[in-house]
């Protein structure tokens, strides 16, 4: 992703390929290079991570991390649409694996077949550019939270449950907020319901898993804000609504299948200068890995089983 | 619409709405006073203590018309008649 | 979809796939048998039909019709992501059978290798409930318009161009626009793109897709407005959004992936009362078979390369 | 805001924008007279030039305030100050 790197010229099978958003305005040679130099990890290959995952590696990114440690169940099949029924049983990272080589073989496609844990989350999320929230839970959320801002890499954050949606890009330069600034405190667990307790339907994290997909794919195009890369898209005539990116404050946008309208958008907070997550007295890593996420947000009862 | 009243649209979301019958969007109308605010002091309407209540727990989201009310002051935000109050719960599924 | 009928039980391996969205309220075993008792065809499995294909196999619609006389090429893999590389020439209709079969081998799918025309469109659609209009060109929306007027079934249409997208149920029931209530005559064919010429973003045909699944499983499960449905409902408690549905004019919700807000409805017009698509004098089927669409259209350059 | 101004908002889409150097948003103020119409009868403007030979073209949809300017009356609809309007191009691409 780095602006300073000649660019190297694209195989014949790669023009082909990516011909139809290549020949987007703005877009051309450059923007696909961007993707294949850019290294993108989604945590959780449940209902929001196949989608966006499928997305990711259909435009040409050329790194992804997949990290999961459950396996496919039948269950699944109603929403995790990478998975089949042959899969059943299979790591989810792998049978994700399988189904995003069908569809580009020239990416790169690293699997974890691994719970994020406090120890492990630096070691496996620093090699990436963009980090997708697609878990289930509470203390996993706050984990990446804490470990996006320590790297200093953008979250993006999806949520889905019943027949409602959320997404929100957290640490996003220069001061967007952290998970933590929004949420000070987990939610008390008693309140908190997995998709196996309340249900939730396919399209629902079908359609914030592919929104996720745009907003990484505008973060790797350098279409959310980042100066540099802004001048280069509008020497290339990129529409004008780009420039409202610039001093636009973080948002989050609701979906709600059955409302009217059903999407929201809304302003959030910038940073707090006091927030444990992001503020001036941050976790640094050593006490990442010295949190229980789990005890903080109120105890053991939760079930990773990937959306 | 009198003008000793203000009219407010309250909605919930995210499983707040299960608290409500279910219902999402509640229009309700409370006294004005000069500078009404959020937190008024004194409890004026069950949705008034509603917000109060949950504005104060965890993982809630409080938006005055489709803005973080962190932005607009919190509690000290002076409402206007037709303001949106969407009290909103953070999701955690995937 | 009749209400008469005696609910059958599902089998066990059914109430174990389907049961993250059998458990929401209001959805229940009703929901899922109105699922597997519905028929929807997809005309187009290009950039808008694959994900909504994917979404609608893997919620347990009963049959699905798929309509598309092309090939799958490299150049499609970028966003039609039903399709792999090692299906690359083979009939997108039956790339996607192969794919849809293995989320959901419990479901009927019906491939159509052949293109639309005013002299099938109604032999092929008749057996369906619902149709989704997933295509790219001019002249077949005009018949797809047509046909489901005259068969009085709804149109879930999407559209999708470079970084925008539109979606829009047409003919639906009481009183909603058709296409030709919107644009009673077709645009001039030099200001008509298609997407080879314009180029598009996978994950724009990516989201206008899935959400055309969600206003689909909508109309199935009776969340669009039909009276008998509702009422089941009401009873058992979905969010008080539902009512709202009821006397609503018709709206076009507009995606545009770099705008702030992205999403933007509008409220359409009723039906036209003196609409030659579906007023008084509408076209009757032979009417139908009759009409040289393309010609209709301003000629005979529209390429059906399948989005 | 002087009263004798209208202050619009005009926004392209679905490829219109590329007729106005790729800007989608365009504000705009025109002179103000009792019942302002969309059409007035006398150009005023360009973007009223462009309103008018834009919404007559096949393949195109008018929004005012996010609701088709068929049901507000088409020409005939009163402009207030601060109303926007869309002009959109009808998608054929998938
Ligand atoms: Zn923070
Ligand atoms: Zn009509």
């Amino acid at each position: 992703m780095s602006m300073s790197i000649p660019l190297p010229p694209l195989s014949l099978p790669e023009y082909r390929r990516y011909g139809r958003q290549m020949i987007l305005e703005g877009f051309g040679l450059e923007g696909q290079v961007k993707l294949r130099n850019a290294a993108v990890v989604v945590v959780g290959v449940g209902g929001l991570g196949c989608p966006a995952l499928q997305y990711l590696a259909a435009a040409g990114v050329g790194k992804l991390g997949v990290v999961d440690h459950d396996v496919v169940d039948l269950s699944n099949l109603q929403r995790q649409v990478l998975h089949t029924e042959s899969r059943m049983n299979m790591a989810k990272a792998l049978s994700a694996e399988i189904a995003l080589r069908e569809i580009n073989s020239s990416i790169t496609i690293k699997p974890y077949v691994t719970q994020l844990t406090s120890n492990n989350a630096r070691k496996i999320l620093y090699e990436y550019d963009i980090i997708l929230d697609c878990t289930d839970n509470v203390p996993t959320r706050y984990l990446l939270s804490d470990t996006a801002v320590a790297l200093g890499k953008p979250l993006v954050s999806g949520a889905a449950m019943k027949l409602d949606g959320q997404l929100c890009i957290y640490n996003l330069e220069p001061d967007g907020p952290c998970y933590r600034c929004l949420y000070p405190r987990p939610p008390v667990p008693t309140t908190v319901k997995t998709c196996e307790e309340t249900g939730v339907l396919g399209v629902v994290t079908g359609t914030i898993g592919v929104l996720q997909a745009v907003e990484c794919i505008k973060l790797i195009l350098g279409l959310h804000g980042n100066k540099n890369s802004l001048l280069v898209f509008i020497t290339e005539k990129l529409p004008n609504d780009l420039y409202l990116c610039l001093d636009k404050n973080s948002t989050l946008l609701i979906f709600s299948a059955l409302s009217f309208p059903p999407f929201r958008n809304a302003k959030l907070r910038k940073k707090r200068p006091n927030c444990p997550g992001c503020g001036q007295d941050r976790l640094k890593t050593a006490k990442i890995e010295e949190t229980d996420y789990v005890a903080f947000c109120g105890g053991p009862a939760f079930d990773y089983e990937g959306m | 619409m009198s003008l000793d009243q203000l009219n407010l649209k309250i909605v919930f979301g995210g499983g707040l709405e299960l608290l409500f019958s279910n219902q999402r969007s509640h229009n309700i109308s409370i006294p004005s006073r000069v500078n009404s605010k959020l937190y008024n002091g004194e409890t004026t309407t069950t949705e008034e203590q509603n917000i109060k209540s949950f504005s104060r727990r965890p993982g809630i989201l409080v938006l005055i018309n489709d803005t973080d009310w962190e932005l607009e002051g919190e509690g000290d935000y002076v409402l206007n008649d037709g303001d949106e109050i969407v009290l909103i719960s953070t999701l955690h599924g995937g």
